[in-house]
């Protein structure tokens, strides 16, 4: 008959009035600017900067590629890179950005600038509490307010920055393990040739030895210039052993 | 004593326009009739807003308003009317470019107006009605279907596709909705003889039996004041027949390009009218300032119209919490295939219960009681039937694929 | 002494409202039928409608002045307003005349029929009188003699409002051929 | 106060508005509005002769409330008959309905 099921969601609405008052756990709202909900960890609100260690501007990550600048769709983003360059976490030096603003009141929260930025440099925030009384200046963040740190972004993803660090923890060991034997390869040549002018007897073996190391050497060009700085290693280490037997 | 406590309001009008000279008095009495109303109906109308929005919260399991603070003291979002007005006021009024600069001006007041004017004929206790009138029913729909007017003046002047859209979806239910709302009260004018509605009120006194004669304790009665309901929650574009203004589709119908004090003006002319229908369903069908048995009438008549003025008022806010939005085909349908009739129906059987109230033989109460109330429910179920294509049953979705 | 400046001050403001009632109206009359627009035509003609009622109001015709704005202000109104809509025609084009190519005429036929009327008016001394201090047509009044006297009519008035109802309907149906 | 004359050449001049209105404007729209304005005028008449007569005697009441019935059913037809016009010719102008024009 017309009219029960109006009744019935009446009585409904009418328990949910009488109830609210006295089971607290019925309210499904919180009161939000005392209390906020979780974080979400694939919540994203507006990019920002990671910065490794303790001083933001010399562990910034960004090397100045414009890369996420030039896919930006509603090219919210503008760079200026910095003439004087740092060393990136691997000893490389890299380009910095001398400006890096984001005009979050342009930006759409699309995460593009994540996607392609090979450096894990830009990532998505969490923060929503944006306002601000001005209606250009407030929103235009610059590189000081788009920095945070490493340990924060470990906060706010936690998974995917353990995946970050482990494999940045990867490439370092990569790195020192291949500047090294880069090194011992310098050294061992170096002997060689040295052993060379000395005395040619077992000079074809060697040679032949270290061809393999030797057609190595073009692809990592500008590895030799940072070996030479650091070339005082110690000698003996694992792959040089066997050639060092003889 | 109950008496002079009763009459307190209408000796104190009588002291208050003894007091001028002679000459203003008709002015005067005019004055104290209309401070009161607006102000009382005013403080009703804040009052409304606050509790409406508590309510919906609770019903939907939420808190409400409750953050206004006065001088850094917790009011549990009781001046939220305050801080919304004060918002209101100081907003900038925002007039479209193309707007009909002065349609779209006048529309908030012809609305406005009338809604005010409805309350003069309505009693609001013994002897507490502001001007008396003959024909008061006539004047309370003549005045009240001046709103569809100004709706269509907000639409139309504004220029804009939605605004137009919401106002004709407005005077199209308006319309449809005003048919059924005066056949409804047709029957209560036939039986008490009188389209004043002091002399309505004075029909469903207690007189000489122990219960009050409320003509919703009838058959045609409580069918007419179900019809009546609907009809003046559709009357006043509240949910669930919140069309012309459903935001989900149309922005806000006919009030998309108001802003500040005119936007203000067109919420406080709804909810005034919404007052005044919700007074007249008291007048007509609960009694007006009657109470509902001899050992109740020490309590003044003006709180016996009040409270069954609250009692409906709140009914309307839970309704509103409860019911989804109709789409408009089924608004009409429910306007001319369901009310209408019954409307009609009620007529006769408002007709039959005065004749065969002249019975005299043994059990012709009962047997008067069953035909009426068979002649009511029948109807009903037979309507609402049709309504539904003829079969009831939860409806199926299809999805498109 | 009292009683009686109470009633003139009555009856004095009485006939300032008519005068106030009567200039509105014919304001409303006027610009409904001159202006290009016809959302304001109607608007206009909806003010001119609203005066004459509270006219009747002003003669001690309640019903009539209630049925008046229910009637004029709550159906013609919005029905003439419906039928600009419906049709499309809402602006007159600048450029294009609105009034007919024999409109001088009209215009003296117009005064010619104002003529005739007005000068019986004020050449007839008897129309020249007052009116009684009150008067009313009380509803129940109204009632018996509908229900009375004028049973008839009202039977073929309700014939007439349903044929109309149903004419205008199958008149304004759109045709299934279209 | 006021007399009777002021009431009737009020509505003298309300119906020659409105007769000058269904004369002249070529809007079929404006020319019903005209003539409602005439039947408005009349009905003013009615009432004032009657509360300037016997008051005793509601018959102009009476005539007037037959009238605006009437003339409620006529701004029906009326406007029915404007849509269905311009459904056919797709104007309003009266002096564009000239087919039965000789």
């Amino acid at each position: 008959m017309l009219g029960l099921g109006i009744i019935k969601g009446l009585v409904e609405t009418g328990r949910n009035f009488v109830g609210s008052y006295f089971k607290p756990e019925r309210l499904v709202t919180i009161q939000y600017p005392e209390k906020h909900l979780p974080p979400v960890e694939a919540a994203r609100t507006i990019p920002f900067l990671v910065y490794d260690g303790k001083d933001s501007m010399k562990g910034l990550r960004c090397t100045a590629c414009t890369i996420c600048e030039t896919e930006c769709p509603p090219k919210c983003i503008y760079i200026v890179k910095d003439t004087v360059k740092k060393p990136d976490y691997l000893g490389k030096m890299q380009n910095q950005p001398k400006v890096f603003d984001i005009d979050i009141s342009v930006c759409m929260g699309c995460g593009i600038c994540v996607e392609v930025c090979p450096f894990e440099s830009i990532k998505m925030d969490q923060v929503f509490e944006l306002s601000g009384s001005d209606r250009f200046g407030a929103m235009l963040l610059h590189k000081a307010q788009l920095v945070k740190s490493n340990d924060y972004f470990g906060e706010i993803c936690h998974e995917q920055a353990t995946q970050i660090n482990a494999a940045r923890a990867d490439d370092v060991r990569k790195a020192e393990a291949k500047a090294k034997a880069d090194a011992d390869a310098k050294a061992k040549a170096a002997a060689v040739a040295v052993s060379n002018a000395a005395a040619g007897v077992a000079a074809v073996a060697a040679s032949s030895m270290t061809a393999t190391p030797g057609t190595t050497q073009p692809d990592s060009k500008p590895a030799p210039k940072a070996a030479s700085t650091s070339t005082p290693l110690p000698a003996p280490s694992k792959p040089t052993v066997p050639s060092a037997t003889p | 004593m109950i008496d002079s406590l009763d009459q307190i309001f209408v000796s104190l009008k009588h002291w208050l326009v003894g007091l001028t000279p002679e000459a203003w008095q008709p002015l005067v009495s005019i004055l104290v009739s209309i401070v009161p109303i607006m102000a009382l109906f005013g403080t009703c109308f804040a009052a409304t807003t606050i509790f409406e929005r508590k309510i919906l919260g609770r019903a939907q399991n939420r808190l409400g308003p409750n953050r206004v603070r006065a001088f850094g003291v917790k009011t549990f979002g009781l001046l939220q009317p305050i801080a919304d007005g004060i918002k209101m006021l100081t907003k900038e009024d925002i007039v479209p470019f193309a707007a009909d600069k002065v349609v779209h001006f006048l529309a908030p007041v012809v609305l406005t107006t009338p809604a005010w004017m409805l309350f003069s004929v309505i009693p609001l206790g013994r002897n507490m009605a502001a001007i008396d009138l003959d024909a008061g029913i006539l004047f309370f729909f003549a005045v009240g279907s001046a709103s569809e007017l100004a709706v269509f003046m907000a639409g139309w002047s504004s220029k804009n596709k939605y605004s137009l859209v919401g106002s004709m979806r407005a005077i199209a239910q308006m319309i449809s909705y005003e048919v059924p709302l005066v056949l409804s009260t047709i029957p209560v004018l036939m039986l008490a003889g009188t389209l004043s509605p002091s002399q309505v009120v004075e029909a469903q006194g207690v007189g000489t039996g122990f219960f009050a004669h409320w003509f919703v304790f009838t058959p045609w009665g409580l069918s007419g004041f179900v019809v009546f309901l609907i009809a003046a929650t559709a009357e006043s574009n509240r949910s669930p027949f919140d069309l012309p203004e459903a935001e989900s589709e149309i922005i806000a119908g006919f009030l998309t390009e108001y802003s500040g004090f005119k936007y203000a003006l067109f919420f406080l002319g709804e909810y005034i009218g919404l007052f005044a229908v919700a007074g007249m369903a008291v007048t007509l069908f609960l009694g007006g300032w009657q109470a509902p048995c001899k050992a109740l009438e020490f309590i003044p008549s003006y709180l016996w119209f009040f409270g069954k003025f609250a009692v409906l008022i709140v009914f309307f806010i839970w309704v509103r919490a409860t019911l989804p939005r109709l789409r408009l085909d089924q608004l009409l349908a429910l306007a001319w295939r369901f009310l209408v009739p019954l409307a009609l129906i009620n007529l006769v059987v408002a007709a039959l219960w005065h004749f065969m109230g002249s019975w005299q033989f043994i059990a012709a109460m009962p047997v008067r009681w069953g035909i009426c109330a068979m002649l009511v429910v029948l109807p009903f179920v037979w309507f609402a039937r049709l309504l539904n294509g003829g079969k009831v049953a939860p409806r199926k979705y299809r999805y498109a694929e | 002494m009292a009683e009686r400046l109470l009633l003139a001050n009555i009856v004095m403001l009485n006939s300032i409202a008519f005068y106030i009632l009567a200039v509105i109206t014919l304001a409303g009359a006027v610009a409904a039928l001159t202006l290009r627009n016809l959302v304001h035509c109607a608007l206009c003609v909806a003010a001119s409608f609203a005066g004459i009622a509270l006219i009747y109001l002003q003669l001690d015709a309640e019903f009539v002045g209630f049925a008046q704005i229910l009637v004029y202000i709550g159906a013609v109104a919005i029905l003439v307003l419906f039928t600009v809509l419906l049709t499309r025609g809402t602006e007159v084009q600048a450029g294009v005349a609105f009034l007919s190519r024999s409109w001088p005429a009209g215009l003296a036929v117009t005064a010619l029929v104002f003529a005739a009327i007005a000068a019986p008016i004020l050449l007839t001394p008897e129309l020249h009188k007052l009116a009684a201090d009150s008067a009313s047509a009380p509803v129940r009044k109204i009632g018996e003699e509908l229900m009375g006297n004028y049973v008839l009519p009202l039977e073929v008035i309700g014939l007439l409002l349903t044929s109309a109802l149903l004419g205008a309907v199958v008149i304004a149906m759109q045709d299934k051929k279209d | 106060m006021t007399p009777l004359t002021h009431y009737l050449i009020f509505s003298a001049l309300l119906f020659c508005i409105g007769f000058a209105g269904a004369m002249m404007r070529r809007n079929a729209i404006l020319v019903l509005i005209g003539i409602e304005l005439m039947l408005n005028a009349a009905n003013l008449n009615f009432i004032a002769f009657w509360r300037y007569g016997n008051t005793e005697a509601i018959s102009g009441v009476m005539f007037t409330i037959f009238s605006i019935a009437i003339a409620a059913a006529e701004a029906a037809v009326g406007l029915a008959l404007v849509i269905a016009i311009y459904r056919h010719r797709r104007t309003m102008q009266m002096d564009k309905f000239d087919t039965l024009k000789g």
